[in-house]
């Protein structure tokens, strides 16, 4: 390439690789910022009012961080996936599962006192999200069925689902018709931790942590790593690789359950059909550019987060359509992912010392 | 109940509406009469679903047209905390007037308007009101009464189809408004109904109106915010009738009338009783008497007849001889719902979840 | 059911296909080069807004087509950027080009929205229009479908009969042997990525010129990931593409004729049949043959010289 | 007429070739003699327009050329059959030798009909519709030829052909060769085996570590024995003490093992001994390999492991003392390059430091110290990924980290391919010292290797034992060779 050959660096890059990524998010704000500017509207300020919206004040940092609560959890469970390269797109299925599962459990034992009824929410999140991670999975496993398209069915079939309990025998009698169920009794409700912010935030820390000491610290958490890297390896080294594989779709199936029960419960304190609105595919964008580092997904699930909020400051100042979002995260995506190249490969000046 | 124009509507729902003094607004600020008022509308779907956020956006670009104030609105919000969110914004960066146009917006809307009392908020489609919280709909049932008469008059085969979009009180009340007013002419017609589960989804929702002519269909209406039903109904050389806006462009041999939204002038309305002080909280639900519904010129192929017995019934709503779903009103089963005589309350019309006599569907 | 109640599923079945076709082809070619790319539905919707705005400024629907292809193909380069040039994760890449190709095609779109065009409409074929029951099935619709008539064959005559098809055929099972018989892969996956995403931009196209005429967001609703699906299911062969798409089209079209005929299933799980057949038919090909027919450096990167 | 002036390649820190000059002319062989790694398939590659070298010009008949790419050297006559063939598996004989070149409109019969005749012309038999996938090792090699032959390459570059091939292949290989030379190709054939080298070429280049250090013609070819120890820079007798221990207890009981092409293999490995399968790759001994390791479920027959039934043995969690499995491809199998030496330590030794649902890695990094330093790992950074370490190091950390586990039963895949001559008497010098607690099943294609350490040898053809030999056989060196070929000798 015009003077310069391209040469594969032996060590991964360790400061230059965030410098890289600082140089992605420049480059993909740049060109939203001349899709701005196409349309006549002021590149720079939309760019301030982006960031105004997302993090520029205390209760746009408030907004944000009650925002990536649910990007958080799903992202959790995708990158262990991703990491397994257990290719799980289906996040968002499993989200409306869970948060079918614990509508379920309210419904069903809504009259159990609080500290009985929210652990027993969360256990049918779980089991719901879970079972949604399952299925797929198991088809990869017996018949070989590619995990791409089987966790993407299932997130339609997901929704469809909702919908139909929603629409159908779930929805409350007094909401004039409405599709949406009874509001959840106080026990059913998460509690406020500080100003808006709810304990799920408490629920995404003790999720992390134990996550992160079970990759780092034990035995299955070595074995996902080492599985994910080379998964010949990993039968060569008699890892039970099914099981891993099951059990990081189970994992995620959780976790994004999890995600959903917070939602329903702390935010809409009901369940409702629009309570769909994408976080599992944002969380998808949100682990790949972490690569698995816990602290590095709370990060990123923190910006997109905030990268939503700010959207709508920007329709708002701007009337700039709330598709631009999805530009942006695109566009991030790319360019950070074209930017790794440089993790791997570095390049030289032709004919050098080499 | 209907064609109370834009007085508090005596019989919104009880529960909610606690009877607030009227409150009239005179911020400091708003003392200077030249200040241009700030107002945020706040839509469900992006504003290019050619339906009901882009119809309410229509009203808003009559707004700034009519000069005086600046406008802004954010789209694709979806209901829950993220409205919230919206709205607070709004109300956060000094809007003087706040249209939240989706049901589930109610919630949201009520709770931040606590928060900034100065502000006038209007909650669209919902039964709650406050003292700065006033709700709004439009009767849009009348002008589907109207079509339905027209679509019942023009059937040969007395098979109407109705594409849906969501099995929702607002949607099946359409149907069942539409059917009466079928029936009404012709009482042999029946309304079949297809379900999309998609407001704009062209490719979808036209193949669900052929799916209707492959029954027998031979007028197409639909609560459906592309036009594509009424691509089909042409290609096929039957009759169709629209909805949120005249949609005779895309379908010009077809297009029977339309069943139309107007917020303009109810929205220029508020707007300037807001800026003198007069706004009042309280629920709104203008009718065909206001302009907000109504029904779109007939198209050349609706005889002449049809047409006097449409207008004639146009007026008689509008002067409150017509009610639209007064008894006897049967459903699908042939149960008696709205006993003879008697007319529903806007809180019945509200949550009405179930089809009239001659719909063929479920409401699932 | 009679005979005059499944001719209209049978030609729907045709005509909601198509636009499946076109982009199960397009994703074929791309992926018989060894390219994995789940932009489709991303493609798809550009192709559709491009074809709409450009029917809308010139008149012309094969003008439309045209930039359609055009700027499907471009987002195809845009993925061969991150892969082809940067080596990045073609799974990871694609799915952005998704999330970028639908956020773009919203943006650039909104204004449009709710303007009619013309575009394509239906006609009779002479002659092949007026055989019995196949003529109103397959001969009676807009000049997009019956050009899909005559893709897979083509395509198949020129994988296999054609040198550059061979070639084409050599980089996804073998890049580095294609490299060595004096091809050079990275330019063949250039090409088959434009010309992939050129084929899905078409499918994108059927959506905004023939089977309506307007533009709205979020037109593809899908269909572009279950071109995806069913390239696996047609074992990377174009015959059973078009086996493919006609039976999801079929699909499509039957459900919604089944409630207006009645039936009194709540829509949800009707609307659930497609995304359930597909993991049916998914399943049903993996039983026949794992992973058959799927080319062997099929997501692998070619990493450059050094 | 065609010249390398000056080339030099370097990756990374490894310099590949430096500064090499080689003529090449027509009508003769050329032998390209050098250890592992000293560069020869680098400097064809370059020739072949594959690689691009960092310095030094390619002269074709007196101009000066650069190859951006294969494409180009081929046009200037220039073909290469590659050490791994470049072949595409799901194509047909025909499909292969046709890719790449003119003509739009390609009919099966059409070229099924030129490749035959081509074939015939150089009395290469060959079938030109059948799939590649179908054919063996020498009749790939056939296609790839055919290629260079259809292309009418005037130099042909051949990487290690003989590796793959039986020895009544090699000959008929030759003879094609020495025809092509007659008709005026000029013929390259990299090696490192001395005999072949002296039985075909006319002219001999040898390079070490990058470098020709030595150019022979016909008649001034030394002896082998000259030739190696110029080869390697040092004299090269590799001795290893290998004195017979007492066998012990069965370890590895295998009865009527067969289908993926093995033909009922019975035999059976004790404590103490070195059992060892030689043969030509790809008859059956990586089907074998992983039946026994566990890698592949047994279609007939019977596996018994340290006395436990396969299933069983399999089934179980692998504990310490079991079995140990050194891989052919330390690389793609054995270890993961992304993680450090450490992870990689654990990859397989990570039942020794389970506490409960824990990893004491910390025990585990000391351990792995240990290992580095005891097997003299370079670089012996334990943080290092271990794509950072060259082949031979990375075998020496895989043979370390399968011997702390203490195996009962070693199953060896040419464990010393691609080592240097240290490391090579290293890994053996082990592989005897195991012998002592673990018996070991050694699968090799380097003659001299079974020779060195084997008790008892198994000839491994077309999924079957040709011949089973003892240590004590004085004439094994013959038979094994005639019966890697397939002929089965009574003795
Ligand atoms: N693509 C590559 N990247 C990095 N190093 C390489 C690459 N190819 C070869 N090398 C290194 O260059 C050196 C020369 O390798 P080469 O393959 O030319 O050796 P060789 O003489 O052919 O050995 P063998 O007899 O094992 O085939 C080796 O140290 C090898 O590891
Ligand atoms: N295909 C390859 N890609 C990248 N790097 C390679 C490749 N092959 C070899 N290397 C690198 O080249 C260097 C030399 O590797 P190689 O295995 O050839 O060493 P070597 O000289 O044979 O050493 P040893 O004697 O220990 O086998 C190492 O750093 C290795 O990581
Ligand atoms: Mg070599
Ligand atoms: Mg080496």
């Amino acid at each position: 390439m015009l003077g310069y050959r391209v040469v594969k660096r032996q060590e991964p890059l360790e400061w230059g690789s965030f410098f890289i990524f600082l140089l992605a998010l420049a480059f993909s704000l740049s060109v939203s910022g001349l899709l701005l500017a196409i349309q006549g509207k002021p590149f720079a300020e939309g760019i301030l009012i982006l960031w105004r919206g997302g993090f520029g004040s205390f209760v746009a940092l408030e907004d944000t961080l009650l925002k990536s609560i649910p990007i958080f959890l799903c992202s959790l469970g995708v990158a262990v996936a991703f990491r397994m390269q257990v290719w799980n797109i289906g996040a968002e299925g499993q989200f409306a599962l869970g948060a079918v599962g614990a509508t379920w459990a309210v419904m069903t034992f809504g009259g159990l006192p609080g500290w009985l009824l929210m652990p027993v929410m969360f256990l049918c999140a779980a089991f719901a999200g879970a079972a949604w991670g399952l299925i797929p999975a198991v088809l990869r496993l017996r018949f070989g069925l590619n995990e791409i398209i089987s966790t993407l069915m299932f997130n339609y079939i997901g929704i469809l689902l909702l919908q139909y309990l929603v629409f159908g025998s779930w929805k409350d009698p007094t909401s004039f018709g409405f599709p949406m169920t009874p509001i959840f009794p106080d026990g059913a409700i998460i509690g406020r931790l500080f100003g808006r912010i709810h304990w799920g935030l408490v629920v995404c820390v003790g999720v992390a942590v134990l996550l992160g000491v079970f990759l780092r610290r034990t035995r299955l958490g070595f074995e996902l790593l080492a599985g994910g890297e080379n998964p010949r390896a990993a039968r060569y080294a008699r890892m039970p690789y099914d099981f891993l594989v099951l059990l990081v779709m189970g994992l995620c199936g959780a976790l994004a359950g999890w995600a959903g029960c917070i939602e329903t419960s702390a935010t809409l304190n009901r369940l409702q059909p629009s309570i769909m609105v994408g976080y599992g595919y944002t969380a998808i964008v949100v682990a790949w550019l972490s690569r698995l580092r816990i602290s590095s997904i709370a990060f990123f699930a923190f910006l997109l987060a905030g990268l939503r909020v700010g959207v709508e400051n920007l329709q708002l100042d701007l009337q700039v359509p709330a598709a631009f979002g999805g530009i942006i995260e695109g566009l991030i995506l790319l360019s950070v992912l074209a930017g790794q190249f440089f993790d791997s490969y570095a390049l030289r000046r032709r004919g050098g010392d080499a | 109940g209907c064609g109370d124009d834009k007085k508090p509507a005596q019989e919104a729902p009880k529960q909610e509406a606690p009877k607030q003094e009227a409150k009239v607004e005179q911020p400091a600020a708003k003392a200077g009469e030249d200040k241009k008022l700030q107002i945020g509308l706040v839509y469900i779907s992006p504003v290019g679903d050619a339906g009901w956020s882009y119809s309410h956006d229509q009203g808003r670009k009559a707004l700034e047209e009519a000069g005086g104030v600046t406008t802004s609105y954010v789209e694709s919000v979806p209901e829950g905390p993220d409205s919230e969110r919206v709205i607070l914004n709004m109300a956060r960066k000094g809007y003087d007037i706040i249209f939240t146009t989706s049901f589930g917006y109610m919630d949201p809307t009520i709770k931040v308007a606590s928060q900034y009392p100065d502000i006038t908020f209007l909650h669209c489609s919902g039964y709650k009101t406050a003292p700065n919280v006033s709700n709004y709909f439009g009767r849009m049932y009348q002008a589907r009464y109207l079509t339905g008469m027209v679509a019942g008059a023009m059937t040969k085969n007395n098979i109407l189809g109705y594409v849906g979009a969501f099995p929702i009180p607002e949607v099946i009340r359409g149907i069942n408004a539409f059917t009466l007013g079928a029936r009404a002419v012709n009482p042999n017609a029946q309304v079949r109904v297809v379900w999309t589960k998609t407001w704009y989804d062209p490719a979808t929702e036209k193949e669900a109106a052929k799916s209707l002519l492959d029954v027998g269909a031979d007028v197409i209406a639909q609560h459906q915010d592309s036009p594509g039903p009424q691509e089909a109904a042409q290609e096929r050389g039957v009759y169709s009738v629209g909805y949120h806006t005249d949609m005779s462009a895309f379908a010009p041999k077809a297009h029977l009338t339309s069943a139309v939204w107007n917020w303009k002038d109810f929205y220029l309305d508020v707007v300037k009783q807001v800026r003198a002080g007069t706004w009042k909280s309280g629920s709104y639900w203008p009718g065909i008497e206001s302009g907000v519904v109504d029904i779109a010129p007939y198209g050349e192929m609706v005889p002449q007849d049809v047409r006097a017995r449409v207008d004639a019934a146009k007026a008689d709503i509008k002067s409150g001889k017509l009610k639209v779903f007064t008894g006897p009103v049967k459903d699908q089963k042939g149960a008696v719902r709205v006993a003879e005589g008697a007319v529903p309350t806007d809180q019945d019309l509200l949550g009405m979840t179930w089809f009239v006599e001659g719909v063929i569907g479920t409401t699932e | 059911m009679t005979i005059e109640m499944v001719i209209p599923v049978l030609a729907a079945a045709v005509q909601c296909g198509t636009p499946i076709l076109y982009a199960t082809l397009g994703e074929m070619l791309t992926e018989r080069a060894g390219v994995l790319n789940l932009g489709v539905e991303g493609m798809m919707i550009i192709g559709t807004f491009t074809a709409f705005l450009a029917l809308h400024l010139t008149g012309d629907p094969w003008i439309a087509v045209v930039v359609a292809a055009l700027c499907g193909g471009a987002l195809g380069l845009v993925h061969g950027i991150v892969c082809l040039v940067f080596q990045g994760n073609q799974v990871v890449s694609g799915l952005a080009l998704t999330i970028f190709g639908v956020g773009l095609a919203d943006y650039l779109g909104t204004p449009f929205v709710g303007t009619v065009t013309t575009g394509f409409t239906p006609f009779s074929l002479p002659v092949l229009g007026d055989i019995p029951v196949l003529g109103e099935v397959f001969f009676r619709h807009d000049a997009l479908v019956n050009l899909s008539y005559v893709l897979p064959p083509l395509f198949w005559l020129f994988l296999a009969r054609t040198r550059w098809g061979l070639a084409l055929r050599a980089t996804g099972e073998h890049p580095a042997a294609a490299a060595a018989a004096g091809i050079n892969p990275v330019l063949v996956r250039w090409a088959a990525l434009f010309a992939g995403g050129a084929l899905v931009g078409i499918g994108g196209a059927y959506l905004s010129l023939a089977y309506t005429h307007l533009w709205t967001n979020n037109m593809t609703a899908g269909r572009g990931w279950i071109a995806v699906a069913l390239v696996i299911f047609a074992f990377w062969r174009p015959g059973r593409a078009v086996l493919g798409a006609y039976l999801f089209g079929g699909v499509m079209a039957f459900q919604l004729r089944l409630q207006a005929m009645g039936a009194s299933v709540p829509s949800s799980l009707l609307l659930m049949l497609p995304y359930a057949l597909t993991i049916g038919v998914l399943l049903f090909s993996s039983a026949r043959g794992k992973g058959r027919g799927a080319p062997a450096a099929l997501g692998v990167n070619i990493e450059p010289k050094d | 007429m065609v010249r390398l002036e000056g080339i030099g390649k370097s990756f990374g820190p490894v310099r590949a070739n430096h500064d090499i000059t080689l003529d090449i002319v027509p009508g003769r062989i050329k032998a390209l003699l050098g250890e592992n790694g000293a560069g020869k398939s680098t400097l064809m590659s370059i020739l072949s327009g594959r690689l691009a070298q960092d310095t030094g010009i390619i002269h074709v008949d007196g101009e000066a050329v650069r190859f951006r790419s294969p494409k180009d050297a081929l046009k200037a006559g220039i073909g290469m059959v590659y050490q791994h063939f470049m072949l595409v598996d799901s194509m047909t004989v025909a499909e292969n030798v046709l890719l790449g070149q003119s003509g739009a409109w390609l009919s099966p019969v059409h070229m099924s009909r030129v490749v035959a005749e081509l074939a015939a012309r150089y009395g290469l038999d060959i079938d030109p519709a059948a799939r590649v996938c179908d054919l063996s090792m020498g009749e790939r090699q056939r296609v790839e030829i055919l290629k260079l032959l259809y292309r009418d390459s005037r130099v042909l570059i051949l990487d290690e052909p003989t590796a793959v091939l039986t020895p009544g292949e090699t000959e008929q290989l030759f003879e094609a060769l020495h025809r092509m030379a007659e008709n005026g190709k000029a013929i390259v054939f990299i090696s490192h085996k001395m005999q072949e080298v002296l039985a075909l070429a006319d002219e001999i280049a040898i390079l070490r570590r990058g470098e020709v250090v030595d150019e022979f013609h016909e008649s001034e070819v030394p002896g082998e024995a000259e030739l190696a120890n110029r080869m390697v820079g040092r004299e090269v007798i590799l001795e290893v003490a290998a004195e017979p221990l007492e066998p012990g207890d069965r370890v590895l009981h295998v009865d009527g093992l067969a289908g993926d092409g093995l033909k009922g293999l019975s035999f059976e490995v004790r404590k103490g001994e070195v059992f060892a399968i030689a043969g030509v790759a790809g008859n059956g001994q990586r089907e074998l390999v992983e039946c026994v390791t566990g890698l592949r479920r047994p279609a007939e027959g019977e596996v018994e492991l340290l006395g436990i039934p396969w299933r069983q043995f399999f089934t179980k969690a692998p504990r310490q003392g079991g079995l140990a499995y050194i891989p052919e491809d330390r690389q793609g199998l054995a270890t993961c390059l992304s993680l450090d030496l450490v992870d990689n330590f654990l990859l397989t030794a990570r039942g020794c430091f389970t506490r409960g649902p824990f990893l004491d890695r910390k025990s585990a990094d000391a351990a792995a110290r240990d290992i580095l330093a005891e097997y003299n790992v370079q670089p012996g950074r334990a943080e290092a990924p271990a794509r950072s370490l060259s082949g031979g190091n990375l075998q020496k950390l895989v043979v370390g980290r399968e011997f702390y586990r203490k195996p009962s039963l070693i199953v060896a895949e040419n464990p010393t391919q691609g080592l240097d001559i240290a490391a090579t008497e290293e890994v053996w010098a082990r592989l005897l010292e195991v012998r002592s607690h673990a018996g070991v099943l050694l699968v090799s294609g380097d003659l001299n290797e079974v020779l060195a350490l084997a008790d008892r040898v198994a000839v491994m053809y077309r999924g079957c034992f040709i011949g089973l030999l003892d240590r004590s056989d004085t004439n094994k060196v013959d038979a094994i060779g005639l019966m890697m070929a397939g002929v089965s000798c009574e003795g």
